[in-house]
């Protein structure tokens, strides 16, 4: 874990990259990663991409202030989000939350719990783009 | 004083615009900026109702002190992810 | 998702190689990736690795069966699980569950499920090597 | 008759083998080899007080009936993952 930040945010045009690496360092133990992809049917019909706003910096700040306190709070080691801005088009990944941590269970409760919160208080929008 | 509120997502459709300028007497609030933009545009009233002030980029509530130098935006309903 | 089956298990010598690409049919909404990570101070000391010894062809049979089930009781849409025979140095993959699903919550859960119910059933066993 | 048992992980550590064979009377199941292995091999009557038999791949219960073409296997605790 010595090779990474506890906590990293990253909010990017269009759909995200590849996954980062596991880290490699201090065997973690347990390494989440969630992507969440874009569906055909978002928003109440067939779309054929998400379009995503973000009000940054707040966005994020809040990304970074929220991945701090769920580390503290389930006690995980390393905490990465990212996240899409404008357009992300079906079968892509518009976020990414990887966890690395010493066991599976804090890790898929910070997981679930990063996201439950991101949902509510971190400002970025999503609107359907339809065909 | 002419404050300037920045509007996203859903409120940004209602309202037509991606930000608006309403302009406040004496020290203003958050409390007082939610009752001018309700009568400035009705549009939006329904939302103003819960939706949350961000200033300089935190969350305030209705107590928080805003100037005319201040960053503000009208947070709805967000979804992220 | 017509390009996988529902459920895929494989137990391979040694660590595990890259993780399976994300299904790219279908937009399945969460897609989700564990890995479990050898610790260097696993079963009280420090170790250099752990040698795992899996009952085939039981092993393999349980782990279908667990992930038939645990998909049909959650809702999730494919479920991949990989594990590791033999032996596999600290830092290294030993266990990989990758699932599928509409949505975050029951592939959350799932995961969870899946990997308690394995460490109570599926005759994979581990011994720690010494440096 | 004679059935060989497979035995893995601290179960095997404790016999010192991967594999036990003990004779059986008659018509037996998992219940009377859990006894008779007991006898044969007390290091492992600690584990035989809980630990599961797989008859053919599958869990089985001591009511069971093993015959000498069965491949039989105690399943101690696990440790996968």
């Amino acid at each position: 874990m010595a090779t990474m930040d506890a906590i990293s945010v990253s909010i990017t045009d269009g759909p995200l990259g590849e996954p980062p690496a596991r880290p490699d360092k201090g065997a973690c133990g347990a390494w989440v990663v969630f992507e969440g992809v874009v569906r055909g049917d978002e928003g109440g019909g067939p779309i054929v991409a998400l379009r995503y706003t973000a009000y940054e910096p707040m966005a994020q700040n809040q990304l970074a202030e929220l991945g701090e306190s769920v580390r503290a709070e389930f006690g995980v080691d390393c905490l990465m989000v990212e996240h899409s801005r404008g357009l992300v088009p079906v079968g892509a990944c518009s976020f990414r939350l990887s966890i690395a941590s010493g066991h599976r269970k804090e890790a898929l409760a910070a997981m679930d719990a990063f996201i439950d919160r991101m949902k509510k208080d971190v400002p970025i929008w999503k609107e359907p783009v339809r065909g | 004083m002419r404050i300037e509120i920045r509007i996203f997502g859903a409120e940004a459709r209602a309202a037509g615009a991606d930000a608006l300028a309403v302009d406040l007497d004496g020290p203003a609030t958050c409390g007082s900026l939610r009752e001018a933009m309700r009568e400035r545009s009705p549009a939006l009233a329904p939302a103003l109702g819960w939706a949350r002030f961000a200033v300089n980029g935190r969350y305030a509530d209705d107590e928080t002190e805003i100037g005319e130098t201040d960053e503000v935006a009208l947070i709805g309903l967000v979804g992220g992810g």
